[in-house]
């Protein structure tokens, strides 16, 4: 009876992110600068780990927002997180001196206990996520500027200083700088929970239908409430690494992460109405926002002309992907079946 | 930390800043309060508008009806905030104006430095440092806001003379220090050659420096700065250890400000502009200074 | 004259009608007949503008039209009620049923004691119990039903097509629904009726055109046709409509209830509810919308979170309904009737649907074994005949019919000991009917009690040991399936005998 | 038509947030701070006043938010929008001298326009208005910086400047500032809009079910147009209103004015899931958010704490509306009919 699947190639959803990523990609190519010897900049190697680093903070935290938009809420309070977790990092090493291992452990506890709450207050208090974690984004600054007394913290090594073995996150192995392997190993990980277990399959099934999950046993509740509390410590992951790249802890840093973090998610193919999409699309659109600075910083193009091109090339690039080349032959139709896609 | 005093405070000293997220400007805000809290006579309020002149406007007024004794004002911009500022001097609280100036002539007293100056001490320093010769990257401040224009038009004017002198690459870095970073990545790969990096502030600057010491160039370019800011990760440490090779101290002015509002509270004459020099700090004198400060 | 020509349709590649010519006649009911999947859903929604890309070609009192969306549809004069419910929630009934035509002043200003005076005229007819001013979200499912009724006998149409509008009706406003029908056609109008009751076919229908897999079989009238030869025209072979299933109850009680009363925000919502349901016994609970069916399942479930006085046993033990999760680890099972939003996870894909609730038999440290699954539910679902292209194809794909046997296939996963299902069988068609007809009767025989909530009374009278009929949320009786007629229940369900005399008539 | 119903459905969906003002304003007068004469600062006419008129800009551009909410979608341009419209009218006023009318009429327009992008996009090239929202907040406000070449342009009277009939933005009428009587004129209007109206119901028809508006035969697409442009348009008016009041227009202004629209337009009980909410709702959000601000920084606390004050607060506000306090006998029932709130 399951003969083989005629729409399978057009179910995989996250075919037309990556397709984007490709003409993103292609286009860098060809509007790359030279450098004195001629060689195209952008495709240097280095630039290329460049540029996954530079979006690999982005790349962690949307990793959390993707569990959060799939299950149906959404998550402002990311950036603040981070900047809580980069100033805890930073007093923890150095005005604390709690040595490497428990101020990580301390970061990432103090992150997802601020998820918890986001989940907890959303869930139990039945308020809509939007407006519970607008007010941690606000508290948990608050909170990170308390810790620091309105300060930030310079990180240094040496005597009184950092161990050492914080350095790790400004080293680079094979040339590729140690926070892309936490990014790539992150969205592994955690690709393969979204698939693969019964977690991920509950967080599609609360964001397609929660009603309808309630009614199926899943303790959605609870469900709900992991899934922020993924997006509080994967902003506190993201946190260690930024207070380790900027070697500081700043409380006021992270302003706006959450728009490009749920840029991306959104970019990947993820609807805000939650109940679909995919890590894959996630990843391609943390990419495609990270190509997209990366050559027009390249080309060291004026701000406004800077913003009016990367505007006009999400939309372009979005476009691609679902309407202008229809990879996706149920599209239209499926709109008459009970889909009322978020416009 | 707020402690509060047996003795009640005879005035209510209202400051508005407008934006506490940046690091000079939380030195000004350490600054007032610690000299604040030498003196019980006064209580002081705080607040901080976020970068826009709309909230100041908001945070003004609401120090008006307040009650102030007086008003301290670091104007985020300055046509839009002097209408407020008017407003208050009218009604008979004292001004002191920090850091910009207003468009007016209402008001107590301006305690500021001239970004413009700095700059063109920057240029020049830079000149020297290059010979009169190189290539330049810039990391401005936020584009349009005032400092980054004038801090901008003074470097200009400092190299002006030495034709040899190119801005090869210049981005907005929004005074924060990841950004100088990521924009410095991108500028070392487009360019082979980079002799000198001027961050419109010390955090950008130090942002550039990581960048370059990550793929072993730091070696080969200078790194400039502005602010001076003391403490551990201010300015003139970074100069200390090696990463930057010269800031140039941007007073914030904040202890003078609280003198000045004492005097004036107690009817004391006060001059009507007070500006501050800068003083440049280079790997020499560093340490001294450092020290000095203490 | 309404006459289509050769129509095929496919979706995404695969051909789900094969050239369909049919013509139906003005002043004259023409029911539509076939089983889940069929294809009549697709042809209709053809006919009103919501698929446009099909071949073929469709014509009016002989001129060509092109349906561009349903908006052009209508003012071409096409009035549907949709088989999905489409009500819009959080708009008032007033609003849903003139929607798109409301009476209007000047700058579009809604004119709103028309439009209410306007609904409520209508709404009388159908003796609607609620103002038109209740949104619509907070009516049961039979009452939107109603407002989609009057939405659609609110147009000023020539033609109305009536896509299993009686699905989640009982006797009562199906009988009202008759009598409109019946002053459409004498009006001339063109009425085309899709339904799988077959009762209510040969009470209404003129003519009744045939689908089979997609094709066009034939169109018959009505006294010409038999309830078998139908059947096996729609089927393609000969079936048996099972008459009484055997009863297998035991004396053993499972799930008593002892003078239950539970009160809603608003007032008690049932009151001396009395009952016991033994072991391998099929209890079915009847009554007019709002009777509330619904609510007593959903209660006993744990789902209505509402107050409650009285004693409920569960296997001896006192039971009190707490929530979804734990009623199921206690094995028990709620089907809902809201298939759409209490149903299926529409983005997930049919064997993601079915496994929802039995996950942890497949997952070891949370991880799952997707094959074991797979396996598991093809096992289940292919026993339910479900028609489908793949077990990976999204539930939203299926016809209605068929997205219920999945969602049947889910509770029967879960090896339950007490089902609540809540009109099974709605949508469903004559052979899977009398599948899940079987399906019950062999349940109930390895010991599974069910309550079964039906707006269909011959069904309960087939399947079920005793009937429980409410009246206002009031046992109105309790009549053992064997000795009781459709007319009895139906005399309860309206409340006129007072309580447990037996009726004279 | 007097008939008894046999169920009655309250439905005064506006009386939870207008009992959070309530509320919060009780509170307001509690922690009021004194001044010498020991009367309430609070209460004094100014103050009062003064909130309205601090508010009255993200008042206005709630308005248009509401609108595109309750349709089912979300507008992140508001806040560049403004700017441009900001900074055409300071443009308008003193370089290119179109003169009051005209100027106003151009900021207007191309606000409106850049409404009209937002919606139709979203329309028919079938993308999350979250993307092509952020791609216009982005792409405006390069178009800003582009018009003022990157720097901010005052506003001057006198000859050669602007016509003094702009000064009526910084002007008060029986002690009241003129913004204020355009928020409330505005917010009248467009309440009577939202409630009598086709146009008003068929917002509420496109976001409670698109599916079966579009069954209906309304013209979907067009309507959910409408909206930004509406909201499109409402910017622009507070754009206009925002140079008016700061004599001023910057191209940098307006950031992060979205997220007060937004937090307004749920805080008044407004879904993000649309298809209900109300105007009301969204006035007493507006109000909520202003006179919390204004209490906080009547006191002048510390930024710190007024973060993390602020961030409970809104929840509790949010909290005693929904949850706490039940003024709504039916909202469990509700949860059982089709309701799946967004969380
Ligand atoms: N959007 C869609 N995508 C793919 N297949 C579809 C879609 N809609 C319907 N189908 C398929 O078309 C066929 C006909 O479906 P349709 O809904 O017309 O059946 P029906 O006769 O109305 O059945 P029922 O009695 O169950 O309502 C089915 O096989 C169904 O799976
Ligand atoms: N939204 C609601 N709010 C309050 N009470 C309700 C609501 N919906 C239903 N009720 C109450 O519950 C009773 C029974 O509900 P309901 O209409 O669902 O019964 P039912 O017999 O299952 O009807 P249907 O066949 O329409 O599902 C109603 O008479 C009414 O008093
Ligand atoms: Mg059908
Ligand atoms: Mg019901």
């Amino acid at each position: 009876m399951d003969k083989t699947y005629r729409l399978k190639f057009s179910e995989r959803e996250w075919i037309k992110p990556v397709f984007g990523v490709l003409i993103i990609f292609v286009m860098c190519i060809v509007f790359s600068p030279t450098n004195t010897k001629g060689d195209l900049v952008f495709l240097k190697f280095e630039n290329l780990t460049n540029i996954l680093r530079q979006v690999s903070e982005n790349g962690i935290i949307a990793v959390g927002m993707t569990y959060v938009i799939i299950a149906g809420g959404i998550d402002l309070s990311v950036g603040s997180i981070l900047a809580l977790s980069a100033t805890i990092t930073a007093f923890g090493l150095m005005d604390w001196q709690l040595g490497f291992l428990i101020t990580m452990a301390l970061a990432l506890a103090v992150s997802s206990i601020a998820g918890f709450l986001n989940g907890a207050i959303t869930s139990w208090g039945k308020i809509q996520s939007f407006i519970v974690t607008l007010a941690m984004m606000t508290a948990a600054r608050g909170f990170a500027l308390f810790i620091a007394n309105n300060n930030s913290r310079d990180v240094g090594f040496g005597p009184g200083g950092a161990p050492s073995v914080f350095a790790v996150f400004s080293t680079s192995y094979w040339g590729i700088p140690f926070p892309v392997f936490i990014f790539i190993a992150t969205t592994l990980l955690f690709l393969l929970v979204l698939k693969k277990t019964k977690f991920g399959r509950y967080v599609y099934a609360i964001g397609s239908n929660e009603e309808a999950a309630v009614l199926a046993g899943l303790r959605v509740k609870w469900i709900r409430t992991y899934t922020f509390v993924l997006a509080g410590a994967l902003s506190g992951l993201a946190g260690i690494i930024h207070a380790g790249q900027l070697m500081q802890g700043n409380p006021n840093d992270g302003v706006g992460f959450e728009l490009d973090a749920i840029a991306a998610v959104v970019i990947g193919g993820t609807s805000l109405m939650g109940g679909k999409g995919t890590l894959e699309g996630t990843f391609a659109g943390v990419l495609i926002i990270g190509l997209l600075s990366n050559i027009l910083g390249l080309h060291g193009i004026q701000k406004d002309f800077q913003l009016m091109l990367k505007g006009a090339i999400i939309v372009a690039a979005v476009f691609v992907q679902e309407g202008g080349i229809k990879l996706h032959p149920l599209r239209s139709m499926s709109r008459n079946k009970g889909e009322t896609s978020r416009r | 930390g707020k402690k509060n005093n047996a003795a009640a405070p005879k005035y209510i000293i209202g400051f508005s800043q407008c934006n506490s997220a940046e690091p000079w400007r939380e030195a000004m805000n350490k600054q007032i309060e610690s000299e604040a809290a030498k003196h019980p006579e006064i209580k002081l309020l705080v607040s901080d508008a976020q970068q826009s002149n709309a909230r100041q406007v908001s945070d003004v007024e609401n120090f008006i009806v307040r009650g102030v004794n007086l008003l301290m004002i670091s104007p985020n911009e300055a046509k839009p905030l002097t209408g407020v500022v008017e407003k208050a001097y009218d009604a008979g609280i004292p001004v002191i104006v920090i850091d910009r100036k207003i468009l007016s002539d209402k008001y107590t007293c301006f305690i500021g430095a001239n970004n413009e100056l700095i700059g063109k001490e920057a240029g020049e320093y830079a000149a020297k440092l290059l010979h009169g010769k190189g290539r330049v990257v810039e990391i401005w401040g936020l584009k349009g806001s005032t400092p980054a224009i004038e801090r901008h038009d003074g470097f200009m004017e400092g190299i002006k003379n030495y034709p040899g002198i190119k801005i090869i690459y210049s981005q907005d870095g929004a005074w924060l220090r990841e950004k100088g970073r990521s924009i410095m990545e991108n500028a070392l790969q487009r360019f082979d050659k980079i002799d000198l990096v001027f961050g419109q502030n010390d955090p950008m600057a130090i942002g550039a420096y990581l960048a370059a010491k990550d793929v072993g160039r730091a070696k080969d370019m200078y790194f400039i700065g502005i602010d001076g800011l003391p403490g551990p990760g201010g300015g003139i440490q970074a100069v200390i250890d090696g990463k930057l090779n010269a800031t140039f101290i941007y007073p914030t002015g904040g202890k003078i400000a609280v003198q000045t509002a004492l005097k004036i509270l107690k009817g004391e004459k006060v001059p009507k502009d007070i500006t501050l020099s800068s003083v440049s700090i280079n790997p020499q004198d560093a340490k001294e200074y450092l020290s000095g400060e203490k | 004259m309404l006459r289509t020509s050769n129509i095929k349709k496919s979706f995404s590649s695969v051909e789900v009608l094969h050239g369909i010519s049919f013509a139906v006649e003005k002043g004259c009911v023409t029911a539509l007949v076939g089983e889940n999947g069929a294809g009549k859903s697709t042809l209709m929604k053809i006919l009103s503008g919501v698929h446009t890309d099909y071949t073929g070609e469709i014509s009016i009192d002989g001129k060509p039209v092109f349906f561009k969306n349903p908006r052009h549809a209508q003012q071409l004069g096409v009035s549907i009620i949709h088989q999905e419910l489409s009500c819009i929630p959080h708009l008032t009934v007033a609003e849903n049923i003139f929607i798109g035509k409301e009476p209007a002043r000047r700058f579009g200003v809604v004119d709103f004691p028309k439009l209410f005076a306007d609904a409520q005229s209508i709404l009388d007819e159908f003796e609607f119990p609620y103002s038109p001013n209740t949104p619509v979200r907070n009516l049961s499912v039979g009452w939107q039903q109603i407002v989609e009724v009057a939405r659609a006998f609110s147009a000023d149409a020539k033609i109305f097509i009536l896509d299993e509008p009686t699905s989640a009706l009982t006797e009562n406003e199906i009988r009202i629904l008759f009598e409109k029908i019946r002053v459409l056609k004498k009006r001339g109008k063109i009425i085309i009726f899709i339904s799988h009751r077959l009762e209510e076919i040969y009470e209404i229908a003129d003519e009744i055109a045939v689908l089979r897999d997609g094709q066009f079989i034939g169109k018959y009238p009505v006294k010409e046709i038999s309830r078998s030869e139908l059947i096996s025209k729609m089927v393609g072979k000969a079936i048996h409509e099972t008459k009484q299933i055997k009863s297998s109850a035991s004396s053993e009680t499972v799930l008593a209830a002892e003078n239950l009363e539970v009160y809603g925000k608003t007032g008690t919502i049932l009151s001396g509810i009395t009952f016991d349901l033994k072991r391998g016994e099929t209890l079915g609970v009847a009554g007019l919308l709002g009777s509330g069916k619904t609510e007593l399942l959903k209660f006993l479930f744990g789902e209505l979170k509402a107050q409650h006085t009285g004693r409920i046993t569960l296997e001896g033990a006192p039971y009190i309904p707490k929530c979804a999760s734990r009623s199921l680890e206690g094995s028990i099972f709620y089907l809902s009737k809201d298939r759409k939003t209490e149903g299926i996870f529409a983005d997930l894909d049919i064997i993601k649907n079915c496994s929802m609730s039995v996950l942890s038999d497949f997952a070891s440290f949370g991880f799952l074994h997707e094959k074991e699954e797979a396996a598991a539910v093809r096992d289940q679902v292919s026993s339910l005949n479900v028609k489908l292209e793949s077990y990976h194809q999204s539930i939203r794909e299926l016809s209605g019919g068929n997205q219920q046997k999945v969602l049947i296939a889910r509770g029967l996963l879960h090896r339950p000991k007490l089902l609540l299902l809540d009109e099974p069988t709605r949508g469903i068609d004559v052979g899977a009917k009398a599948e899940i007809y079987e399906l019950i009767e062999q349940l109930s025989s390895s010991g599974i009690s069910s309550i079964i909530s039906s707006s269909e009374i011959p069904e309960l009278l087939r399947i079920c040991d005793r009937i429980l009929v409410l009246h206002n949320g009031m046992p109105a009786a309790i009549l053992a399936a064997g000795e009781t007629s459709a007319s009895e229940i139906l005399h309860y369900a309206f409340g006129e005998g007072k309580a447990w005399t037996k009726p004279t008539d």
